[in-house]
């Protein structure tokens, strides 16, 4: 494995590749122990599942959340899931626009990545509410009461960018995935799985017109999406750069948002190729050059991070304001410091390993930088939101926050589902996008 | 730049700070631990019921009745807020207070304007009234030992007892009370004294006010009380006192103080001086607040009235003592100084001839004749009363409204040995556990009774409601124990007052009775020079204070006291031990750390909390909590110190293993190098500008202090 | 409203009141360690100097009803709104809880009914005051300058087609407060609150946040000798 | 490789979409209608009382004023409802054995009030005061409807938020002079002051009536 590898190993063809991965559709075993894969996180699911419930039973207070720290794991949890599903876009939508070959092999799984990190995602506005059976009075529908929405306010923003986000990925997910599911219809073995593909593919037969309209609408639709998603997680950053708390309030927070996004984007699409390369044997269609170009593109994003922690340093000390520099140093010297250095390490440090090759194509070392830096954004969106709100200006309103048991559990709920979401895909659509695979292979030689 | 003090825990910066830090804010892990306690389990039926009503917003289906009254109202077309006067009493003083009315039943405690000693103004404890009158842990029935009765049944066992009594002219028959100040208990119990004659009636306060009584005897042969007139005050000097926040009148007192501190709305603004070994309401409202110990009061305090009184400067004196004495002579006729009821007799003494060598007599304050009901020293009364106990001298005891069981180290013990003991308390106490009789009380909002102001202004208690549960009032007991017929307590106020019907019902709708002050003596000052005793030997003195809002435990099963952040520490729910800095950094302790304090042969284990600006060999235990019999609110809340006020050895105290978890409401380092960010405050505007709060850089702020300073009147 | 801190002698007389009038709930101890207190006005303290001696300020902190409001501009679905009458409201039934105003308010005067508090506590229907709304789990509540008080003076100023007098209303904590701390009024019709906002002593906390709140403290001054006392 | 679909599979797809359309438009409407709906208001539904009482016998039939038993309509913030003594002053002479007045008579005998189930109901969040609106023009019947030719009473406005609403936004047009306050029968005719003048005699309009603190507290 060489990083200047082709983007498919020499010797694949087309219908080599479409057997492959549409027998990994069909077949009913995905991999050789898929069954007991799916175990532990259907398992993590039934425990969100759990905890949403007993959260509506017994109310916002099961959390950790207090007084002067009244958010906590909820935006933490949304805006970490909603960085890691605005990461696969970029990958589906702009790099198509660049019309970069790499991206046509890991293009699927990115897209299902976005898909599943915004369902984590979406779920927690609603869950952090106090009376999250009234989520419905954001929405600006004519009521009896004559009321609307405040639409001065990020969090209604934010109802709305979810909302387009949530919709338009599936629409993209969905578009992107016609073909193959045409293609799954004409192999599939029995009549139940020809019925299912063939209303999924909502009769597309390949005809020129239809590869033409398709084209152009694929086309249109990641032209949209790439700013789409940069307007989306700016709305998210905005979140916080909308507020006047210590710390939140500089104009720097949407872009540096976006840097986020990039960075755990490209780390959970390392963290998901590499053991999806191994286990189904697609080694041949996701090559060295592909780990090279993602670890890359890690790297630059950590440097984009990295300047964003020095910007957040250098606005605050720059200001002057005497509670900002106070809050300042108690996230660096305080009680939540070890939070602090945790993010510089795992988001900037130790990514700048990825700048030599060798390190890049280690599988393993690759694989522990990416859950670093996983680990590295939630300590960031918890030193932004937590560390914050516990000193704010009054010093007579300073507090502490710890997470409870319940702040946990739904956490680790969420992860299960997302694994959950990512092992059906892969059990019942192709795994790569095969129509787009064939334009980069040559045809078999007879 | 100087070193800014973050916290008592930061100032020595070691490595090891981040693990104490934690250790400095423990509740939280600790919360997080605790086990699904008794709120856990009411938290998820009443859950259920919330979520069971999911609407939360108007489903157009009316539901709900309306239900009018039988009867219309008499008076006046009935339009909703109603005010009647009545009076809250604490400590057997009254402060008058008017209760609002909506729709028929009280809701609100407000100040009663008219009142001396309220002027509109009321305590914490005053407010929370409404709570205790609405607790559902008030005794609802008559217990004989255990057990409910029926009302007849105690008529027929008192009609015994008067029997007994009589026959013995009283011999065994002791009434024990708290202080009282009201004319109509004292008349009634002057009326048994004369059915009975031997009977005696004996008087404890736990929070005791002895201390002023004997001083004022001391002073002047007989225990004539203060009537402060801090308007006319240009300086005060407090020691350890509690001029503001218990004593008699205390509300009076604040109002004139605080009306003479803004510069801008009095033309002489008043200078006040404050010594005391740990901080009180009167140190933080001082100018100058110095800290001694007992042990320096009771060398200051003497050579204090030696030099105003005598003239002769002592030596080894605090550098303050000069000036202090210096501006006392200066301010002839305009000082007054004040005595807290923790300091010794002799200490009282001394302070009433520096007053009067002061001059202060009839400008700064009055004496008057005792408020108090027949003043009697309560530590002598209750010993008194506990030895005839143990020498089975006492057949039928009567006590009403008092819990010396829980506040009487000793009393338990003793109470066995009475054949009929009675208690008449409004809630489930120590007390009522252990007699054989426990009666309800009524409610001070449902029944007549009357009570005397800090002045002597008589006050009337007029029933807000009628009783929720059936209780009796303690004028009803004590005119049954006098004869058979069963007396309505209206009638008895009304004739201790023998007013007609207009000057009653004007009582009523002021809330006192005109002209009831008593007039100042002109008792004379007895030439006496008492020796301040020495307090024990020993690294640590213990002061015994009463919580500033349970005072002695009355109000455990208040929730809103129980959750009120004290004034210094902001701590709720909890009585730990308060120690001083310096003995904090000797135990190397941090707040929440147990600790051991013995006196004498007696030892308590309680969590430490660390109050700065309290004297270096002093800590503080607090009285009120750690009730065993008290309801659900008060239950098992704090520690019990009440054992430490027997002890009379040495006081020890040693760091105890383990931590305990204590719920303040401020979470962060107290102390600032600077707090003028949050508290503008400065020196009176001779010197033409507020000072603006030094050091820190709040260069966005420049033109607001410079626009303070430049628009001060031309001083 | 005006805040003298130099009368201000910390007794909670005002805090207590506050709770009585507006139906405040108790949260338990344990609750209190969690940091979910629910009391609407508190009475900060701060030291100042050395541990061993140091010099002791109160400030009563309750909401200061800003004119441009940090929390009114976050709420999503306009729970709290601020009236004609310069108050900041806060409409119980309109909150769904999302928390950011609490989150946006420099004095951190709002607190979160994170359970059913008043619903659990154990004191019976009838003692609360009708006039003011007892609010459920998950909704946000704070000081609203009595709002019931000023309601009924509005509505017998406006029966009677008269202007609300300056001093007719009067809140719990300056009702309750023993030495006058508080000063409140109709400042349209001018009166005692104008006269104190007009004293040189008074001043806005966290005033660099430009928030404007209608509640102005008086600062402490200290009469240590050299001034206009004796 | 056979046809998976029949043609009929085709026309199925459409309806299917278009059902689904047509159900997301319908229950849009429905979200939006349906609140507003007399029905689920609970307009025109009698409550069951212990007493049927008659505001048609009443008040057409006697001619008695609304304030004869709701006292306190222009003095409090509830209009109050008629003590048990006020029913007796005449049902101690007359109908004095009728068995629909039991109830009545066992009230006053054993002194418990009388239970009256709510008709027009607002939620407890919301603080209406009839003093004011009484003071400023508002006549009874723009909220409880033509009491007088109620047999039972029932409920006659939505009283959603948006009914009160409107009239706060504009209450000129719902004023009517101070002598038709209590005649239900009262209907705007030519020679009734034009709302300008009515808004004008009773001051309104000068305080800003749409703020939340207005109702709600």
């Amino acid at each position: 494995m060489t990083p200047f590898d082709p983007v498919a190993l020499a010797g694949s063809n087309n219908p080599d590749m479409t057997d492959h991965v549409s027998g990994i559709a069909l077949r009913s075993k995905a991999f050789r122990w898929g069954w007991i894969a799916i175990v532990l996180p259907a398992a993590l699911t039934s425990v969100l599942i759990g905890s949403i419930l007993y959260l509506f039973y017994a109310g916002v207070g099961i959390w950790g959340i207090d007084w002067p720290v009244a958010w906590g794991f909820a935006i933490i949890n949304y805006v970490w899931w909603i960085a890691i599903a605005s990461g696969g876009t970029f990958i589906s939508a702009l790099f198509f626009l660049t019309r970069s070959e790499w991206r046509n092999s890991i293009n699927r799984i990115a897209e299902s990545m976005t898909l599943f990190g915004a369902a984590c995602a979406g779920i927690y506005p609603i869950l952090h509410l106090g009376r999250p059976w009234l989520f419905y009075w954001l929405f600006p529908y004519p009521n009896t009461m004559g009321l609307w929405p405040q639409f001065r306010s990020p969090l209604l923003w934010d109802f709305f960018a979810i909302l387009t986000y949530v919709i338009s990925s599936v629409v993209f997910w969905y578009l992107g995935l016609l073909p193959d599911l045409a293609t799954l219809r004409d192999r599939a073995p029995t009549r139940g799985k020809q019925v299912l593909y063939g209303v999924m593919a909502l009769g597309f037969r390949g005809t020129s017109t239809q590869w033409r309209h398709y084209h152009a609408l694929y086309g249109v639709l990641a032209a949209v999406m790439a700013p789409l998603v940069c307007s989306v997680h700016s709305i998210v950053g905005l979140d916080f750069a909308g507020a006047a708390t210590v710390g939140w309030h500089s104009t720097m927070y949407p872009p540096f948002f976006i840097f986020g996004a990039f960075l755990s984007g490209f780390a959970t699409v390392l963290l998901l190729i590499m053991p999806m390369r191994r286990l189904l044997r697609l080694e041949r269609y996701i090559t060295g050059r592909h780990l090279d170009v993602l670890g890359r593109l890690l790297l630059t994003s950590s440097l984009f991070v990295g300047y964003g922690y020095i910007m957040d340093a250098f606005n605050t000390y720059y200001g002057g304001e005497k509670a900002e520099i106070t809050m300042y140093q108690e996230r660096l010297f305080g009680y939540y410091a070890g939070i602090y250095w945790a993010t510089i390490l795992f988001n900037v440090l130790l990514p700048q390993l990825l700048w030599f090759a060798a390190v890049r194509l280690n599988q393993l070392v690759v694989a522990l930088i990416a859950i670093g830096v996983i680990i590295g954004m939630w300590c960031e969106r918890y030193t932004i939101v937590v560390v914050s709100l516990h000193r704010p200006r009054l010093p007579s309103a300073y507090g502490l926050y710890h997470g409870s048991i319940w702040d946990w559990l739904t956490l680790m709920g969420t992860v299960g589902f997302f694994v959950f979401g990512i092992l059906l895909i892969v059990r019942l659509i192709p795994v790569i996008s095969m129509f787009e695979m064939r334009e980069i292979l040559a045809p078999r030689r007879p | 730049m100087s070193r800014q003090w973050r916290g008592l825990d930061r100032l020595s910066r070691d490595p090891a700070f981040v693990a104490r830090a934690s250790a400095e804010f423990p509740q939280l892990a600790a919360a997080l631990a605790a086990p699904r306690d008794r709120r856990g389990v009411l938290k998820l039926m009443a859950a259920g019921l919330a979520l069971a009503g999911l609407g939360g917003c108007d489903d157009g289906a009316p539901g709900g009745v309306l239900i009018p009254p039988v009867l219309p109202p008499t008076d006046t077309v009935f339009s909703g807020n109603q005010m009647f006067a009545t009076a809250s009493v604490v400590g057997g003083y009254a402060n008058g207070i008017l209760v609002r009315h909506a729709n028929g039943r009280p809701i609100k405690v407000e100040g009663n304007p008219l009142h001396p000693a309220s002027l509109g103004g009321t305590s914490a404890i005053g407010q929370a009234e409404i709570l205790g009158f609405y607790d559902p842990d008030r005794s609802r029935g008559l217990i004989r030992k255990g057990e409910p009765q029926a009302w007849s049944s105690l008529l027929t066992a008192v009609a015994a007892q008067r029997e007994a009594i009589r026959q013995s002219h009283g011999q065994g028959f002791r009434v024990l009370t708290g202080s009282t100040t009201s004319p109509t208990l004292a008349r009634q119990i002057a009326a048994l004294k004369q059915v009975y004659p031997d009977m005696q009636w004996h008087r404890w306060e736990p929070v005791s006010r002895d201390a002023v009584r004997a001083g004022a005897l001391l002073a002047y042969g007989q225990p004539v009380e203060l009537v402060a007139k801090l308007g006319a005050v240009d300086l005060l000097l407090t020691i350890d006192s509690d001029l503001f926040d218990s004593a008699p009148g205390h509300l009076r007192f604040a109002r004139d103080f605080a009306a003479r501190r803004n510069p801008t709305r009095t033309d002489r603004m008043n200078r006040a001086y404050a010594i005391e070994p740990t901080p009180t309401l009167t140190g933080v409202a001082a100018d100058h607040r110095f800290i001694a110990g007992p042990r320096d009061l009771a060398r200051i305090v003497p050579a204090l009235a030696a030099a105003v009184t005598g003239g002769e400067q002592p030596a080894d004196m605090p550098a303050w003592f000069a000036p202090l004495v210096a501006d006392l002579k200066a301010t002839r006729g305009r000082s007054f100084i004040h005595a807290g009821p923790a300091q010794p007799a002799a200490v009282h003494a001394l302070v009433h001839a520096m007053n009067e060598a002061l001059g202060g007599r009839g400008q700064t304050y009055d004496l008057i004749a005792s408020v108090e009901a027949d003043p009697v020293d309560h530590a002598a009364s209750l010993r008194g009363l506990i030895d005839d106990m143990n020498g089975g001298r006492v057949t039928t005891l009567l006590i009403i409204d008092s819990n010396p069981v829980f506040t009487a180290p000793g009393f338990g013990e003793a109470l066995g040995r009475v054949a009929v003991s009675m208690t008449l308390t409004d809630g489930p106490t120590e007390t009522g556990a252990k007699t054989t009789w426990n009666l309800p009380a009524r409610h001070g909002f449902e029944d007549w009774s009357d009570a005397r102001a800090y002045d002597g202004t008589v006050t009337l208690l007029q029933p807000q409601a009628r009783p929720l549960y059936d209780g009796i009032s303690p004028h009803y007991l004590l005119a049954l124990f006098a004869g058979p017929e069963e007396v309505n307590s209206r009638d008895v106020v009304r004739q201790t007052h023998g007013l007609n019907e207009q000057q009653w019902h004007d009582a009523l709708a002021t809330g006192l009775v005109a002209g009831t002050r008593t007039a100042p003596s002109d008792v004379a000052l007895k030439p006496v020079q008492p020796a301040v005793p020495m307090p024990a030997a020993g690294d640590v003195t213990l002061l015994i204070r009463p919580d500033p809002h349970l005072l002695d435990g009355r109000y455990a099963n208040n929730a809103w006291l129980q959750e009120l952040p004290r004034p210094l520490t902001k701590l709720t729910w909890d009585n730990p031990l308060l120690v001083s800095p310096a003995i904090a950094e000797r135990l190397k302790l941090t707040n929440g750390d147990q600790v051991t304090v013995a006196n004498g042969g007696v030892g308590v284990t309680l969590p430490a909390w660390i109050m700065p600006g309290q004297a270096p060999d002093c800590v503080v235990a607090l009285l009120g909590f750690g009730r065993s019999d008290v309801g659900m609110v008060g239950q098992g809340v704090g520690f019990d110190v009440y054992p430490l006020t027997a002890g009379r050895g040495p006081v020890s105290l040693h760091k105890a293993d383990g931590r305990a978890v204590l719920a303040s409401t401020e979470h962060h380092d107290p102390l600032f190098e600077d707090a003028g960010d949050y508290v503008h405050h400065g020196t009176p505007p001779h010197s033409r500008q507020i000072r603006p709060s030094s050091a820190n850089q709040r260069s966005n702020r420049r033109n607001t202090t410079a626009s303070l300073a430049g628009r001060l009147p031309g001083a | 409203m005006s805040i003298d801190l130099n009368a201000c002698i910390g007794c909670n007389a005002c805090v207590v009141a506050c709770m009585a009038e507006n139906n405040i709930p108790v949260v338990g101890k344990q609750q209190v360690m969690h940091e979910r207190e629910m009391h609407w006005l508190r009475i900060d303290r701060y030291y100042e100097g050395s541990p061993e001696a140091p010099d002791m300020l109160f400030q009563p902190m309750l909401c200061q009803h800003c004119e441009r409001a940090p929390c009114e501009i976050v709420c999503p679905v306009g729970a709290t709104v601020h009236d004609e009458e310069g108050l900041n409201v806060m409409v119980y039934n309109r909150c769904v809880g999302t928390r950011f105003c609490s989150n946006n308010c420099p004095y951190k005067v709002r607190r979160f009914n994170y359970f059913a508090f008043a619903a659990e506590e154990r004191r019976p229907a009838v003692a609360r005051n009708p006039e003011v709304t007892v609010r459920a789990r998950g909704v946000m509540e704070k000081c609203t300058f009595c709002l019931q008080r000023i309601a009924a003076a509005r509505i017998d100023a406006d029966a009677a087609n008269r202007p609300v007098g300056a001093e007719e209303v009067q809140t719990a904590c300056q009702a309750a407060c023993p030495t006058q701390v508080f000063t409140f009024g109709n400042m349209a019709e001018g009166g005692q609150v104008v006269e104190r906002k007009k004293s040189p002593l008074t001043y806005v906390v966290l005033d660099d946040q430009d928030t404007q709140p209608r509640v102005t403290y008086e600062a402490r001054i200290r009469n240590d000798g050299s001034g206009a006392g004796a | 490789m056979p046809a998976i679909f029949s043609p009929e599979a085709n026309l199925t797809a459409k309806l299917g979409l278009i059902g689904l359309a047509g159900l997301l438009l319908g229950g849009m409407g429905w979200w939006w209608l349906w609140p507003r709906t007399e029905y689920v208001r609970h307009n025109h539904w009698f409550v069951e009382q212990k007493v049927p009482f008659s505001h048609q016998h009443h008040v057409s039939g006697l001619g008695i004023d609304c304030r004869f038993c709701h006292m306190t309509v222009e003095t409090a913030a509830t209009a109050g409802m008629p003590p048990t003594y006020t029913c007796m002053t005449c049902h101690s002479q007359i109908w004095t054995n009728a068995a629909m007045l039991a109830p009545v008579r066992e009230s006053l005998a054993n002194n418990t009030p009388l239970i009256w189930r709510r008709v027009t109901d607002l939620p407890d969040y919301v603080y209406f005061n009839h003093k004011i609106h009484i003071a400023k023009g508002v006549g009874c019947e723009s909220c409880h409807g033509t009491m007088q030719d109620m047999p039972l009473t029932q409920k006659a406005r939505t009283l959603t938020m948006g009914f009160c609403l409107d009239c706060h936004r504009d209450p000129a047009p719902n004023l009517r002079p101070p002598e038709a306050i209590y005649n239900t029968e009262w209907h705007r005719t030519a020679d009734t002051p034009s709302p300008a003048v009515l808004a004008q005699l009773y001051h309104v309009g000068d305080r800003k009536l749409t703020d939340c603190s207005i109702c709600h507290r």
